[in-house]
């Protein structure tokens, strides 16, 4: 029973570093996002471990319950704050994933950085800006080039 | 039993859009609990402004919005209670022996009302009655998805069709 | 009494997850979503009887309405599929 | 009970959790994804994190899971095998989860009532709250009072999120005809439950929002459920009917408009004569004016919140497909 | 206006944080632009009255919502985040005087709303760092100053922004999520967040095991997000594609920030509690901080892209930040200090030259500035002064820096001589790098440059800009008083909190 | 004017003449040329006036201001640096006069910039020379580097540009990686770097420290251009000729034996060195530097490359006589500043004359040249003179003095140097004047000319006149150098 | 009366639970995606009405119960539909059901 109070925890450390594995070793943009996610949520559950007490309950009165033991709140709030953080964050990187897609037609990193290195090789004058941009900026000599 | 007749638009959207404000703020009501002033309040704007968003979304425009009330759904709930016990018995029995007695079939059923409500009662009946599954409602046609043959005889028997034909009163 | 109910429910979810993870189509994954879906609701409902805290059945509220919403999120992932690669639309999982 | 509820849950986690990780095809991983929201959320609620558990329902299983299957319909669905970084990643990896579950010997055990974290800080909050503060909801006092600011920090987060999206998403490059989006609209069933459901759902949404004091609850809840409750209905009736209902400058106004709100409590908390996000001045009596404020604070997270989700969500949706 | 003084810590963050909104509610770019602009103006001067604040009465401390520190939020201000939000806001304040001529280049009319409302939140989340004196707190506004970092570099033209920024994404969250983590370990055994509430809890604990993690977890979190070598990958990409306003922008402050929540974090709470671990700092980060710089160097010496040259200068000079902070001394942490102001303004002199030069040359590579000075002598001259600043040429501010590095260096006994020989080769290698762009625009024949490409010297409204950097170059090498006795002040209260 | 501080003027007219220039540039060449000189005159003025107070035993300080606490800009005027002031600001007017004739005669482009840095590098050689503590030397010596870079790489051709690319490399990583360290090791053991006569860490330091603390001042000051840091005085050398005459024969390669010699004097202090064995080192070193430097001077065909390492050599004399440590050479260190000031002007005018007359560089073209350019070659004549050490020229005096230091101390090695490298120097400039007086004109590049452009000649002739005057009036500067090594009354 | 109540509400509640139970070992063992299906409903029909129910009478005349009355029919809504809408999805992307025998009889419709 001495190490068993701590599966909680455990649970956590490897979800935690199964995330990040998937962050430093996919290629996949969207699959790395995905890891974030899950490192983020690792996160949470060990922020949350730390909350219970043992016989408490949520950290809410009731009109009768006067006296109850309560877990520790202030995980809690904590965690509230760092979920909405991981679900904005989440956002944006799927946002940068789709408009990657869309300029380059890939969302593996490595595809994408070897189509960046024949770019500099093998074109050098002409800057591959997204066609997004292209309106925004003055003509220049360079794009009229290409 | 007095339906709000379908046919006369101004009337029933109306009452559609009471109806749903009654029942909106009853369920606050009951979800909240609290009777203090500034809650009961609040849920009078909630209620209004999920009314404002259903009416904005064009819930009252056509046909498609009704609510079930009258006497007969409850009836037909109580039916469709026994039906799922008793299919889901069917499929337990299935599930549990060890040979696996199931011999899938397709079937095409028409429902019997034009009634689109009723037809998606119909369609998520058949759907909630283990044993048998409706894959596509498309014009009235149901295409169903049992599990065994013993099953899809019991729908195309019809009773199910019936009864809830039966609830608009035809 | 709860606890069995619960258990019940639980190990129901476990089987789920073993029908998520072993496919073989993505439905079945999506189905097993589904399943988990549900039974996290009545696990929910069950554990805050257990706990003498019925107050919090709202979870349980917010579950059913949640999961219902991702599976119409994924039904209609798989029209557009099917409307932007019409051939493509039977690959399956792994 | 919980502990034995938490362990099975906690493995079923790991497994999803693992399964995510290694399925190729990423609509899988997204959908175990959900999988794992649910499990974790039903964690926190073993864990007596009620807050927190409908939180991470409405948002990790909800809201994430949709965003990520709108990026997904938008770029690929199969992620390609990569070679090689493998050893290293697990290298690193191993070195630190050695190096976190030596952490976890010396931490107090779970549920040990005479860890640090439940000697400190925390008995203020649950002894003082029904005197300061009065809500029954003592996550809520905190998370809207005691520590406003962070909370100021995560609607500013959110809006954030929103203002980045929209930047990168919400433009086009070029005008093409665009053909209207359909949803679900040949889905007779799926129309007619939704349009039954929701506007319960918004209600719900409502409620959440306003009985956050009392229950598990609060304006970022809140604002999740009834976007996604119009999340539903884009999804049913097509994304420019829904647009049509929620347009985009109230949309704009709803994600300025909560943040400003939030701060404009804030500033008017200065501006009478106490601190920054001090609500005790608002009113008269200053449990009255803890309350007005919580009550104007949440409603600014919910107003914003609701606003970043579905800006975000039509961003998604309305892009054009490559 | 003197009841509003109190209320000043507060204030530097709120008001661009609640003028961002209102950015976007406006919609127009140019009243965004004014808006942005004036906010900025705004939190330069609520930071240079803390500075004369913090002068006067040291370390001020507000209290949010009334709530008293460990169970409220409280902030509080010393010299070390004084120092750091003039930086912060100074930098913005030229970067977006810039911006009026340069961002329209680069980023879309109707998006640009957007874009500078994620510029002002980046303001207020880098000053909420600075002000805050809460460990959680810190996360969060780390958060809204990383997104919208990521936002404004997102909006580069190049698509090659793109991967990059998503880059910087994810090391900056996992960068985040450890530094989350370790708060976590130490909130567990201490029960608070109040870093000085913190540290004195620590003292109870000691050396559990979960707080010498966390320290390890928050170093290692905080490093990536400043990028010190080897954590740096994020980096280069990132400053290079963004655009050229907000580089000047993030390069002068962004990774800084960082590294003061690092300092702040180790010397705030760890470093009076845990045995041995000014050894271990030390240990650890010097010879990262020696191999960033010699690395870096290098590889800046044979970039040929100018923004990466400058970026991987920026790992270099982070080197001789984390340096300085790792000799543990009166004499260092006045260095590392000194070296982040001086840093930024020498960074953002030089940046800001490019972005003048962008105006004229689509893409900045080295072969494209041949002779380039001859049509864009002000421009040049500029970059001349923040090169000789960033070398540490004396009479300019990269000198004072590099003085207070060498005399820490020199301190230290035998370890002295091999510091001294890295900072000073290090200064060569920057000699190299700096002189390749100026020898180039100076003497090189325009064999790059596009036929077509008119190249006529800058608007004076992004000229004037620059050349306020340049002064400031000059000024601060000449009379560094202001930030040398910040600096020292800083460095003196961090040493002295550990007496 | 007379309120105005005579130091900050000193400063600011060259400073405030580069601004006049870089306007007038821009309305005529006259006008701008004009400026320069009155520039020019008004700065040789200026100094020239501090002279006297200072010959009386003055010593005129000027505090700026603090940098930070400790750390100060702060001038200081005493003999050594006064001298070198009036020999910079004086030979400036000359150099102008010079210049114009030069540049105009070449047709050089940019000339305007031309002038501006020149002027710039005049004010921080001012700023070097007038110098009260080490930061301040430090700050205007990296000036003096700097604004001596654009004149270096005038012409802007490949070739040049890599040279200046290693003139500046070696002198900014010299001093950036050597100098300043010591620098700030100084200030770190003295607690401060003012130069106070006898110096400032005596007690401070012991042991080799000492000779790695000089090591790293000589090596340093790569200005003094002590081998194996000299390549960047030949490499300076495709500079126009006016800025190898006034800055590589006069205020940039003195600028550094100069700060070499404050930091031996005013740093370490004579008497402490002398008692130290470590710093013996330097001694060796400057004697190799000049064996070696001649050596390589003697098989140079190019005649400005020729000179600069006779430069070298020289310097090196400076160097070598100063770590005799014995008060008689520190005079003849002094005055060898002067001497080869003026000596090596004249050479490098020459030299600078016959590129714009004849375009030729090269040695064996130079042959009857003498016939062409009389008064060139005269004075070309004259300045190897002096160089070598014949009187009456004023390389005579320096020597004569550094001599003397040396046996006074019995410094063996410094007296076989000494005469080693007279002979050297005998040997590789005897030929050329051989050559160009008494050598047929070779028939193949026969190039029709006369005398360079007036302004040109009138220069040579001025410091060519100068070299043998101060053969001959040497007593204010003798009196000057004797103060450095005396106690002022 | 409360016994009764109790050991109904247990009743339904285990019962509720077996069922569970036994769907999701169908849908572990069945064959193929629409098979499966059939045993998930059980999970998604029976299971709730029971344990729904027994929780109702447990909770007796209170909000909770309500509360629990909502929760019901919710997922007794959404259920349908949601199975639905997935066999619509899998036979959109042209996923076909193995079939014994094909039973068309309302052709005559």
């Amino acid at each position: 029973m001495e190490y068993l109070g701590l599966y909680n925890y455990w649970i956590a450390v490897v979800l935690l570093m199964t995330g990040f594995y998937a962050v430093i070793a996919k290629r996949n943009m969207i699959k790395k996002l995905i890891g974030l996610s899950l490192f983020q949520a690792a996160v949470f559950l060990l922020y949350i471990t730390m909350d219970k007490v043992e016989g408490g309950t949520a950290p809410i009165f009731t009109a009768d319950g006067a006296g109850q033991i309560f877990s520790n709140p202030l995980p809690q709030v904590l965690i509230l704050t760092a979920i909405v953080v991981g679900i904005s964050t989440t956002a944006l990187g799927l946002a940068i994933v789709v408009r990657t897609k869309e300029e380059y037609g890939s969302i593996e990193e490595d595809e994408i950085q070897q189509m960046d290195g024949q770019e500099t090789d093998s074109n050098e004058g002409s800057p591959k800006n997204s066609d997004f941009f292209v309106s925004a900026r003055k003509p220049r000599a360079e794009d009229r080039n290409v | 039993m007095s339906k709000p007749d379908l046919h006369t638009p101004q009337i029933s959207r109306l009452a559609s859009i009471l109806i749903l404000f009654v029942l909106l703020a009853a369920t606050w009501l009951v979800w909240s609990g609290l009777f203090k002033a500034l809650l009961l309040f609040l849920g009078l704007v909630s209620s209004v402004l999920c009314l404002w968003l259903a009416i904005r979304m064009r819930f009252f425009d056509d046909y498609l919005f009704s609510l079930p009330v009258g006497r007969g759904y409850l009836r037909y709930l109580v039916w469709l209670t026994r039906e799922v016990i008793k299919s889901s018995l069917d499929v337990t029995k299935v599930v549990l022996s060890p040979s696996l007695p199931i011999s899938p079939r397709i079937a095409r059923i028409r429902a019997g009302s034009d009634h689109p409500y009723d037809q998606v009662l119909f369609a998520n009946s058949i759907t909630l009655t283990p044993g048998t599954l409706s894959m596509d409602l498309d014009e009235g046609v149901i295409t169903v998805h049992a599990l065994t043959e013993q099953g899809m005889r019991d729908l195309l028997a019809g009773e199910m069709d019936r009864r809830i034909t039966a609830l608009r009163g035809k | 009494m709860y606890l069995a109910v619960a258990l019940a429910v639980v190990v129901t979810m476990g089987l789920a997850l073993i029908r998520a993870l072993l496919g073989p189509t993505v439905y079945d994954r999506v189905l097993a979503v589904n399943m988990m879906g549900t039974k996290t609701v009545l696990l929910l409902s069950v554990i805050t009887f257990a706990i003498g805290r019925p107050d919090f059945l709202d979870l349980a509220l917010a579950y059913a309405l949640i999961n219902f919403i991702g599976v119409l999120a994924v039904l209609e992932f798989f029209r557009k599929r099917s409307e932007l690669d019409p051939e493509n639309n039977t690959r399956e999982a792994e | 009970m919980n502990l034995i509820f938490g362990i099975f849950l906690l493995t079923l986690m790991l497994i999803t959790g693992i399964a995510v990780v290694r399925a190729k095809n990423l609509f899988v991983a997204t959908t175990l994804m959900g999988i794992f929201s649910l499990l974790l959320a039903a964690n926190f609620f073993l864990l007596d994190a009620a807050d927190v558990a409908l939180t991470e329902a409405a948002v990790g299983a909800g809201i994430s899971t949709v965003l990520f299957l709108s990026a997904l319909s938008l770029t690929a669905e199969q992620e390609k095998p990569c070679y090689g970084g493998r050893l290293v990643a697990l290298g690193v990896v191993v070195i630190t989860t050695l190096a976190l579950l030596h952490a976890t010997l010396d931490s107090p055990r779970v549920g040990d009532i005479n860890a640090p974290v439940h000697q400190h800080v925390a008995p203020w909050y649950i002894e003082q709250t029904p005197i300061l503060i009065d809500v029954p909801n003592i996550v809520t006092a905190i998370l809207a009072s005691f520590r406003g600011y962070d909370t100021l920090g995560e609607v500013f987060v959110v809006f954030t999120a929103g203002i980045g999206v929209m930047f990168l998403l919400a433009h086009y490059p070029h005008k093409k005809p665009h053909k209207p989006h359909q949803g679900l609209r040949h889905y007779l069933i799926q129309r007619l439950v939704g349009r039954t459901v929701i506007p319960f759902i918004l209600l719900f949404g409502f409620y959440v929002q306003f009985h956050g004091d009392f229950g598990p609850g609060g304006g970022f809840q809140a604002g999740a459920l009834i976007a996604a409750a119009i999340i539903l209905y884009a999804l049913i009736e097509g994304t420019d009917t829904a647009l049509t209902v929620i347009p985009s400058w109230l949309l704009t106004g709803m994600v300025s408009g909560g943040a400003l709100l939030y701060s404009g409590v804030g500033i008017a908390g200065m501006l009478m004569g106490g601190n920054f996000l001090d609500y005790s001045v608002l009113a008269s009596d200053p449990v009255a004016g803890q309350h007005l404020g919580i009550l104007l604070i949440e409603l600014g997270v919910g107003i914003t919140v609701t606003g970043v989700l579905l800006s975000i969500f039509f961003a998604f949706a309305s892009r054009k497909h490559f | 206006m003197s009841s509003w003084t109190p209320h000043l810590p507060a204030l530097q963050v709120v008001v661009p944080l609640m003028t961002a909104p209102l950015v976007v509610l406006m919609g127009d770019r140019r009243l965004a632009w004014a808006m942005t602009t004036a906010a900025s103006l705004c939190a330069l001067a609520i930071a240079i009255a803390l500075v004369g604040e913090v002068g006067e009465q040291g370390t001020m401390v507000y209290e949010m919502g009334s709530w008293a520190p460990p169970y409220g939020i409280a902030l509080g201000v010393d010299a070390m985040s004084a120092l750091l939000l003039l930086v912060v806001a100074g930098a913005s304040t030229l970067g977006l005087l810039a911006a009026a001529t340069s961002v329209s280049t680069e980023v879309e009319h109707q998006r640009q709303p957007h874009f500078y409302a994620a510029w002002l939140l980046a303001l207020a989340g880098l000053s909420g760092i600075l002000v805050t004196a809460d460990a959680f707190n810190i996360f969060v506004f780390m958060e809204i100053s990383s997104l919208s970092a990521y936002i404004l570099i997102a909006g580069g033209p190049d698509r090659r922004a793109l991967p990059a920024v998503f880059k910087y994404l994810a090391m900056g969250t996992i960068g985040a999520t450890f530094y989350l983590i370790g708060v976590g370990l130490v909130y567990m055994m201490t029960g608070t967040l109040n870093l000085a509430d913190m540290e004195q809890r620590l003292a109870d604990v000691g050396d559990a095991e979960p707080i010498l993690v966390a320290a390890g977890f928050i170093t290692v979190g905080l490093a990536l997000k400043a990028a010190i070598f080897p954590l740096h990958a994020w980096l280069p990409n990132a400053y290079t594609y963004a655009p050229n306003v907000v580089t000047v922008f993030l390069a002068a402050c962004a990774t800084k920030i960082s590294i003061y929540v690092l300092i702040r974090f180790d010397f705030f709470v760890f470093q009076a509690n845990l045995t041995e671990h000014d050894w271990q700092f030390s240990y650890f980060l010097m010879p990262l901080a020696v191999l960033g710089i010699l690395i870096a160097s290098a590889v800046a010496i044979f970039e040929s892209n100018l923004k990466r040259l400058l970026a991987w200068s920026s790992v270099a000079q982070i080197g001789y930040i984390i340096l300085g902070a790792s000799l543990i001394s009166v004499t260092g942490l006045t260095a590392s200090m000194l070296h982040m102001f001086n840093h930024s303004i020498a960074k953002g002199t030089a940046f800001l030259a490019l972005t003048c030069l962008a105006l004229s040359i689509s893409r900045l590579e080295l072969k494209n500035i041949g002779g380039i000075a001859k049509q864009m002598p002000w421009t040049m001259a500029a970059f001349v002064v923040g090169g000789l600043s960033l070398i540490g040429v004396p009479g300019t501010a990269g000198f004072i820096s590099k003085w207070y590095l060498i005399s820490a260096a020199l301190e230290m006994g035998d370890l002295a001589l091999p510091l001294v020989a890295v900072i000073l080769i290090g200064s060569v290698m920057a000699v190299i790098y700096v002189w390749r762009v100026v020898e180039t625009a100076y003497f090189a024949k325009g064999t790059g440059v596009v036929a077509g490409d008119t190249i006529r010297e800058a608007p004076l409204a992004i000229l004037l800009p620059t050349w306020i950097a340049v002064l400031l170059n000059i000024w601060f090498g000449l009379a560094p008083s202001l930030p040398v006795e910040l600096s020292g002040n800083a460095a003196e209260l961090l040493m002295g909190h550990l007496r | 004017m007379s309120h105005i501080d005579p130091i900050l003027l000193a400063l600011l007219i060259p400073a405030v003449g580069a601004l006049a220039i870089g306007i007038a540039g821009r309305i005529n060449d006259n006008l701008r040329e004009t400026v320069t000189l009155v520039t020019a005159g008004l700065l040789a003025y200026n100094v020239w006036g501090i002279a006297p107070e200072v010959l009386a035993g003055g010593r005129p300080g000027l505090k700026l201001f603090d940098v930070v606490p400790g750390l100060e800009i702060a001038f200081n005027i005493e003999p050594l640096g006064m001298m070198f002031a009036c020999l910079a600001s004086g030979l400036w007017i000359i150099n102008s006069i010079y210049s114009i004739g030069y540049m105009r005669g070449n047709k050089e482009k940019h000339q305007t910039r031309f002038y501006i840095f020149f002027a710039v590098a005049l004010t921080a050689t001012m700023g070097i020379a007038f110098a009260g503590n080490l930061f301040t030397l430090f700050l205007f010596y990296e000036a003096l580097t700097l604004s001596t870079y654009p004149l270096v790489s005038h012409k802007g051709d490949e070739k040049t540009v890599r040279s200046a690319r290693v003139y500046l490399g070696i002198l900014l990583a010299t001093s950036i990686g050597l100098l300043l360290p010591a620098i700030i090791w100084t200030y770190s053991l003295a607690g401060s770097g003012d130069f106070v006569l006898g110096g400032i860490l005596e007690g401070h330091v012991s042991g080799p420290t000492i000779g790695l603390l000089l090591g790293l001042f000589v090596f340093g000051i790569g200005k003094g251009a002590m081998m194996p840091i000299h390549r960047w005085l030949p490499a300076a050398m495709v500079a126009p000729t006016p800025v190898s005459a006034l800055l590589h024969a006069v205020a940039v390669v003195k600028a550094g034996v100069f700060a070499i010699t404050k930091v031996i004097v005013y740093i370490f202090g004579v008497d402490f060195l002398f008692a130290e064995p470590s710093s013996g080192w330097l001694l060796y070193a400057a004697s190799f530097t000049i064996i070696g430097a001649s050596l390589v001077a003697l098989q140079q065909t190019n005649l400005k490359r020729m000179l600069a390492y006779s430069t070298i050599a020289q310097l090196s004399y400076v160097i070598m006589a100063a770590s005799i440590l014995k008060p008689l050479a520190e005079v003849g260190a002094a005055v060898h500043i002067v001497a080869h000031a003026f000596g090596k002007i004249t050479l490098f005018f020459a030299a600078g004359a016959i590129y714009v007359a004849s375009h030729k560089t090269e040695l064996p073209q130079l042959a009857g040249i003498g016939r062409r350019m009389p008064w060139t070659m005269t004075a070309f004549t004259i300045g190897a003179l002096s160089m070598i050490g014949v009187p009456p020229t004023g390389g005579f005096v320096s020597k004569w003095y550094i001599l003397a230091g040396a046996f006074q101390s019995d410094n063996y090695v410094a007296i076989t140097t000494i005469i080693l490298s007279t002979i050297l120097n005998a040997a590789y400039f005897l030929p050329i004047v051989y050559m160009a007086w008494f050598a047929r004109e070779p028939e193949q590049d026969r190039v029709e000319h006369g005398e360079a452009p007036l302004p040109a000649v009138i220069a040579l002739t001025i410091t060519a006149a100068l070299t043998i005057l101060f053969f001959l009036f040497n007593a204010p500067v003798l009196e000057l150098e004797r103060q450095i090594v005396e106690i002022p009354q | 009366m409360d016994t009764v109540i109790n050991i109904v509400s247990w009743l339904l509640m285990t019962s509720g639970g077996l069922f569970v139970l036994v769907g999701g070992i169908g849908a572990l063992r069945m064959p193929n995606l629409y098979t499966r299906m059939h045993a998930a409903s059980v999970t998604d029909s029976i299971g709730p009405i029971l344990v729904i129910g027994g929780l109702i009478l447990q909770a007796g005349m209170t909000l909770a119960s309500i509360k629990l009355t909502a929760i019901l029919v919710f997922l007794l809504l959404t259920g349908p539909t949601a199975s639905n809408a997935l066999a619509s999805a899998a036979m959109l992307s042209g996923h076909k059901p193995e079939l014994a025998q094909e039973i068309s009889e309302d052709d005559a419709v």
